[in-house]
């Protein structure tokens, strides 16, 4: 690394811990970011990552370089929500037979279940339940938590501040998606209305439906 | 099975035996209107294009036919089959201006959002399923490398152990057993000791209502406790010759004097 | 994945079998090796990448680019006997430190004091040793505080002015929760199939819920 890249970083960092150590050079960065990814089995947050590495780096700018770097490799670098992860190519699955791992065979209320939590997230029981028109069992949240594939979304603040449910990290992880928004077919469904929660007219409608709509956009805006 | 006279024409027969199929899965539907959607498949439109009163034509010609083969269809299934007679019969009828709320074009048209949605649905979870998935298709390190000097401990725990962690909690207090409500209880072991100390100053026979300690000789449950258990103390002392005790005739008043060694 | 891919994937599968295909050329050779040594939790031997390769494979060769490839790198491609397995390079295993952090669940007695405090916050130490109908010991507020996770709340205008627990920004953050009126009720749990019936004495245990929800919601109305 150049003295000039040394001074200008010690200016940065001043506020914080003046450091004596000067910043690493990117490249050098874009090696310590690799070999931590490849260290772990789970994803790892951006703000760990800059948590592990000395001060001043620039974690963003490293990871878009790694990223490149393993495009079209036997492993790349996938984004996960937050965080970032090492993952062997898609297309080389098939030489992985030994490595295969049985998933539990889940039922078609559960599989029904998760794509609408996935879906339209924030998403509260009843919901669930009008767009499946029928009751969500006990084992079937159950089972998907025990997944770490859902979790407890915030409360919606209407009458009874029912709890919602979102997709984990470890749902897009396991289904390799950066974001629900990158959910197959997510756009289409949006344009089409199908995300839209509307209930039956002038039935005893929800009163929390305008702001079921305020929930998701929030969430799926870019 | 009844053949309604607006049942379309087209196969009759080949319609009952489809039917009959479906009783006979009927089990294998998750609900009512998982069944109106395999119904609707039949109409092979679009289901933005369905024909709600066919639909519900169709739907309640099942249900009857399952009453025919005496085969009891869950209560939500019949909830589904009066709210499709009202929506036919308000379709068929001309609409009352009278009327408030919605018409039964809007109720027929949410159904059809419903059932679009629901397919919909169905194939996005299909197509989630479909994916290339982690473990399956793609994988993470086989062999995370963990070699290190430094060991720290770190407690953690999951928002799901938090919560049913306070979920035992409460549900073994709602199981509790009964403790009676301390405040109205004197205790046996607080008469002795009262009793003790007072019998000194006791050479004459006095009413052992008398002992009773202040704020408990007001009638009710404080003095009846009160009472029983300075008499338990006043036989308790009586046994260890501490004190004497009389009683003129039933339920006359109890009276106890300290035993003297003179006197004894 | 596209379809393209799913059948290049098809046709490849058969590959192991007395191969109709063409040899992968080096560079996909270098992939598929690339992705078995990373996924497998052993050291791979030359023989098994060979056998798992489609044949006409030159594993040898493929080795020694990849080996090429990864020098210098973050993670370094290392012989060990005669395997093969990627390593972090060693001039990084100071980075590798955090992960050594051993993650212990937090003992019965803490969890249930964190949760009473959570629910029930501000909650003052005779409040919680009520509910839970024992002793709350010193070490326990320690380690709590000690993780950040509860704090000292104002002190309760009761005699004795005794002190009160409230969770932090930190509890929040590490169970994902925007506020403490996030947290399930007791109904909602047993409704979500998260609660464990078996454990409750007499099992006739649903009358009494509705209570301590009631109780719950209550407490955290505004």
């Amino acid at each position: 690394m150049t003295d000039n890249e040394a001074t200008a970083r010690a200016d940065e960092t001043d506020a914080a811990t003046p450091s004596l150590f000067p910043v690493p050079p990117l490249g050098e960065q874009e090696r310590m970011i690799e070999a931590i990814l490849f260290a772990s089995a789970e994803p790892v947050s951006t703000a760990e990552l800059a948590k592990r590495l000395p001060d001043g780096c620039d974690v963003a700018e490293a990871l878009v370089h790694l990223r490149s770097r393993y495009a079209g490799r036997g492993v790349n670098l996938v984004k996960v929500g937050d965080s970032w992860a090492m993952r062997t190519a898609p297309d080389l699955g098939w030489l992985m037979r030994t490595e295969q791992v049985e998933t539990r065979r889940l039922s078609r209320a559960a599989i029904e279940t998760l794509a609408i939590i996935a879906y339209h997230q924030p998403v509260t029981r009843a919901e669930i339940e009008e767009i499946r028109g029928v009751t969500v069992s006990k084992g079937t949240i159950d089972q998907l938590m025990e997944m770490d594939w859902i979790r407890f979304g915030r409360r919606r603040m209407t009458p009874g501040r029912p709890l919602t449910f979102m997709v984990t990290e470890g749902f897009l992880d396991h289904f390799g998606l950066e974001s629900p928004r990158d959910l197959p077919g997510v756009k289409e469904l949006r344009d089409a209305g199908l995300l839209d929660s509307r209930s039956m007219p002038g039935g005893s409608a929800d009163p929390d439906d305008e702001d079921d709509d305020a929930g998701q956009s929030e969430l799926f805006e870019d | 099975m009844i053949d309604a006279p607006d049942i379309r024409a087209d196969n009759g027969v080949a319609a009952r035996l489809e039917d009959e199929a479906l009783i006979v899965d009927v089990d294998g539907f998750e609900g009512p209107l998982d069944l109106l959607l395999t119904l609707s498949r039949r109409q092979k439109v679009d289901l933005r294009r369905i024909s709600v009163l066919q639909l519900s034509e169709q739907y309640l010609r099942f249900v009857e036919a399952a009453r025919a083969l005496r085969i009891e269809l869950a209560a939500d299934y019949l909830v589904m089959a009066a709210w499709l007679a009202y929506l036919k019969s308000r379709l068929l009828l001309p609409p009352d201006p009278a009327d408030e709320g919605p018409s039964a074009e809007e109720l027929a048209a949410h159904l059809a959002f419903q059932l679009e949605r629901l397919e919909a649905m169905r194939e996005a979870a299909a197509r989630l399923m479909g994916r290339d998935r982690l473990g399956r298709e793609f994988f993470a390190r086989g062999a995370p490398e963990t070699q290190s000097i430094e060991r720290r401990t770190q407690h953690t725990a999951t928002l799901l152990e938090l919560v049913q962690a306070y979920a035992r909690i409460r549900t073994k207090d709602d199981f509790r057993p009964y403790a009676f409500d301390r405040t109205d209880i004197f205790p046996l072991e607080t008469a002795l000791e009262r009793l003790r100390g007072m019998i000194g100053h006791t050479p004459d026979w006095a009413d052992l209502a008398g002992f009773l300690p202040p704020g408990w000789r007001a009638v009710g449950a404080r003095r009846r406790s009160a009472l029983a258990s300075t008499f338990a103390a006043s036989l308790e002392l009586a046994k260890q010759g501490q004190i004497e005790l009389r009683q003129s005739e039933t339920f006359a008043p109890i009276r106890l004097r300290a035993r003297s060694e003179g006197r004894a």
